[in-house]
């Protein structure tokens, strides 16, 4: 194995682990908003890491930019779709409707 | 890619099938109804996918692959007529389903 | 023969099998939709599996974009003005008993019958020997494009008939263009914003990419649709400058340009939509964009005719 | 590497397995739609792996088109529940 492969291997792993952590969180967090947090931080970090682990293997540069847009794109998502269901949250709960807490 | 995927795939569709048929007796909610005929129609595309890469091994056969994704569109088109038709049903007569007490 | 790979294969279709199953079952209707737009994306993944990209990249824009925006813009409308679940009479034990023997014993005759269908030759051996005379490079296009462009001439024809069909249970005619509402220095106007130029491009670049590579006028059609979404969801509503004869001279363009193309075929002593070897190419990029045109204005009009109509129903009763 | 990467890509997709207890368990629709775009991550994240595993370079594509759709979704849900309540029209005529 190339040392190449290997920092891949490593951030890679990294990489699961950090969705391994956001799935965890989506799962066990008590309310909407830490689990909305756990979720959207720790993937787009999580597959953050796997583009840059995967964009040392690739062979082009123009392959390696797309990965590396992948991911810009996936943070811009992550933020808006955050933002988006963070204040439908909010409106909605501070709408007279009283939130359900938990699950 | 092994042939074995694909075997997994084909064999998929049998249970896909018969769960999207059965839905689409058995659901009541037109929503739910439309979903169960999507499910039924992506089983159709996966077993032509399914088969002929099982069939070809390398090089997969391009006619069935254009046929599913022709399939993909039309089966879209469908669902959203049959869509339109759901919602205005429920806009005029306030049922969601077949035999409902409006 | 490679244990991970039919384990990878194995989880996949657990987990499409369990949406689909969990996706009709599941009480309500939220859970039903939201499952059923994981499954199309699971989809996705085992058509990636297949080496199937052309379908993958399909499934993916149409799941994700525009099947799974119109389901939940339905769901609005009906989980709106009534409890989340309607009060529906229980299913009965022997009916529940009825619909899972049914469902275990087609699949059991269905998946045996999988098995025993014998290997069949294809198509794959004649498509790749006339891919040179064909005008392009990649054998998917060249089979949807040339081979077999009856299929998609018909093909676009039946997006052409079911926006008729919108027109008709809908209850209107055409849209009700209004002035945009759009709420700038939102985070959706500027993701759009920012998005929008991006997701142009990806279409027009799988437009080119479908010569030689995956892609191609399906794909970009779709892709450019869900740009057409993005913007209304963002605020832009169905622009004024689109009058009723320019609808209806985009959505019908894509079919009477192929038709155009096919008589002339006939008339120069071809058959129907048969392309001189020496034209194909050309003849064939031109026929793309137009196909690519009319899928991604008709599929954009699907959303944006459902989508305002359920916020200005078209029944008197509940103008206000 | 190969195997690797199936390997990572099986990973992932037990994730989502697990994630979909938070579908069923809901109890908001946001916290379903939360899962939903938990999908779109992380079959992007699949879809890398997988076109590295069977270098199929085109998957990135497929990859790049999931990315780019991916906050449609979210955006119609919100939208959609934005607009003001309207009944349905006429009920029984």
């Amino acid at each position: 194995m190339t040392i190449s492969e290997g920092v891949t291997l490593i951030l890679c792993l990294a990489g699961a682990v950090f969705f391994l952590a956001g799935t965890v969180g989506l799962l066990r967090f008590p309310d909407f908003f830490s689990r909305l947090h756990a979720l959207t931080k720790a993937d787009t970090l999580g597959l953050g890491l796997i583009v840059l682990g995967l964009m040392l293997q690739v062979g082009s540069i123009a392959a390696a930019l797309k990965l590396l847009l992948i991911w810009v794109l996936a943070l811009l998502a992550s933020t808006t779709v955050c933002h988006l269901l963070g204040n439908y949250e909010l409106s909605r709960s501070s709408g007279g409707e009283k939130r359900k807490a938990g699950s | 890619m092994t042939a074995e995927a694909h075997e997994i795939y084909a064999l998929l569709a049998a249970p896909l099938f018969a769960v999207g048929l059965v839905g689409v007796f058995a659901c009541r909610h037109f929503l739910k109804k439309i979903i169960a005929a999507k499910i039924l129609g992506a089983s159709a595309f996966l077993l032509l996918i399914a088969l002929a890469a099982r069939d070809h091994g390398e090089g997969p056969d391009p006619v069935p692959h254009a046929m599913v994704i022709t399939g993909i569109v039309v089966a879209v088109s469908a669902a959203a007529f049959a869509l339109t038709l759901a919602r205005r049903i429920w806009q005029e007569t306030g049922q969601s389903g077949f035999g409902e007490k409006p | 023969m490679n244990p991970v790979a039919v384990g990878f294969d194995g989880l996949l279709a657990l987990l499409i099998l369990f949406l689909a199953v969990r996706a009709l079952t599941a009480p309500g209707l939220q859970q039903p939709v939201i499952l059923f737009i994981a499954f199309g994306l699971a989809m996705a993944l085992a058509w990636a599996r297949m080496r199937a990209p052309d379908v993958a990249l399909a499934e993916a824009a149409i799941g994700t974009g525009l099947l799974g925006v119109l389901l939940i813009d339905s769901l609005g409308l009906f989980t709106r003005s009534k409890s989340e679940t309607p009060p529906q009479p229980r299913r009965s034990r022997a009916a529940s008993i009825l619909a899972v023997g049914t469902t275990l014993l087609l699949a059991g005759g269905l998946g045996f019958a999988i098995l025993a269908m014998p290997e069949a030759e294809g198509l794959a051996a004649a498509a790749a020997e006339k891919l040179g005379a064909s005008g392009v490079d990649h054998p998917v296009t060249a089979v949807l494009l040339n081979f077999r462009s009856f299929d998609t001439w018909l093909e676009i024809g039946v997006l052409l008939i079911a926006m008729w069909g919108l027109f008709c249970a809908g209850g209107r005619e055409g849209f009700a263009p209004r002035a945009t509402e759009a709420r700038p220095g939102t985070v959706l106007g500027g993701t759009v914003q920012s998005l929008l130029p991006l997701v142009l491009l990806v279409g027009i670049y799988l437009l080119w990419l479908g010569k030689v590579d995956s892609g191609g006028a399906f794909q970009a059609g779709v892709v450019l649709g869900a740009a057409g979404i993005l913007l209304r969801l963002g605020g832009l509503g169905f622009p004024d400058w689109l009058r009723p004869w320019l609808v209806r001279t985009l959505l019908l363009f894509g079919f009477a340009f192929m038709l155009l193309v096919g008589l002339s075929a006939l008339f120069a002593g071809a058959a129907f939509l048969e392309y001189p070897p020496t034209l194909a190419g050309p003849l064939i990029l031109a026929v793309e964009l137009a196909a690519t045109l009319s899928i991604g204005f008709t599929l954009y009009c699907f959303f944006t005719y459902l989508f305002d109509l359920r916020i200005h129903p078209a029944t008197a009763s509940s103008e206000s | 590497m190969q195997v690797f990467y199936l390997l990572l890509g099986a990973f992932l997709l037990a994730n989502l397995a697990a994630a979909l207890l938070r579908v069923i368990r809901g109890p908001g629709t946001a916290d379903r739609l939360m899962t939903a775009q938990l999908f779109g991550t992380t079959g992007v994240a699949v879809l890398l792996l997988l076109a590295e595993a069977m270098e199929a370079a085109a998957l990135r594509d497929t990859a790049l088109v999931f990315v780019l759709l991916a906050v449609l979704i979210v955006a119609a849900f919100t939208r959609t529940e934005g607009t003001e309540e309207r009944r349905p029209a006429g009920k029984g005529s």
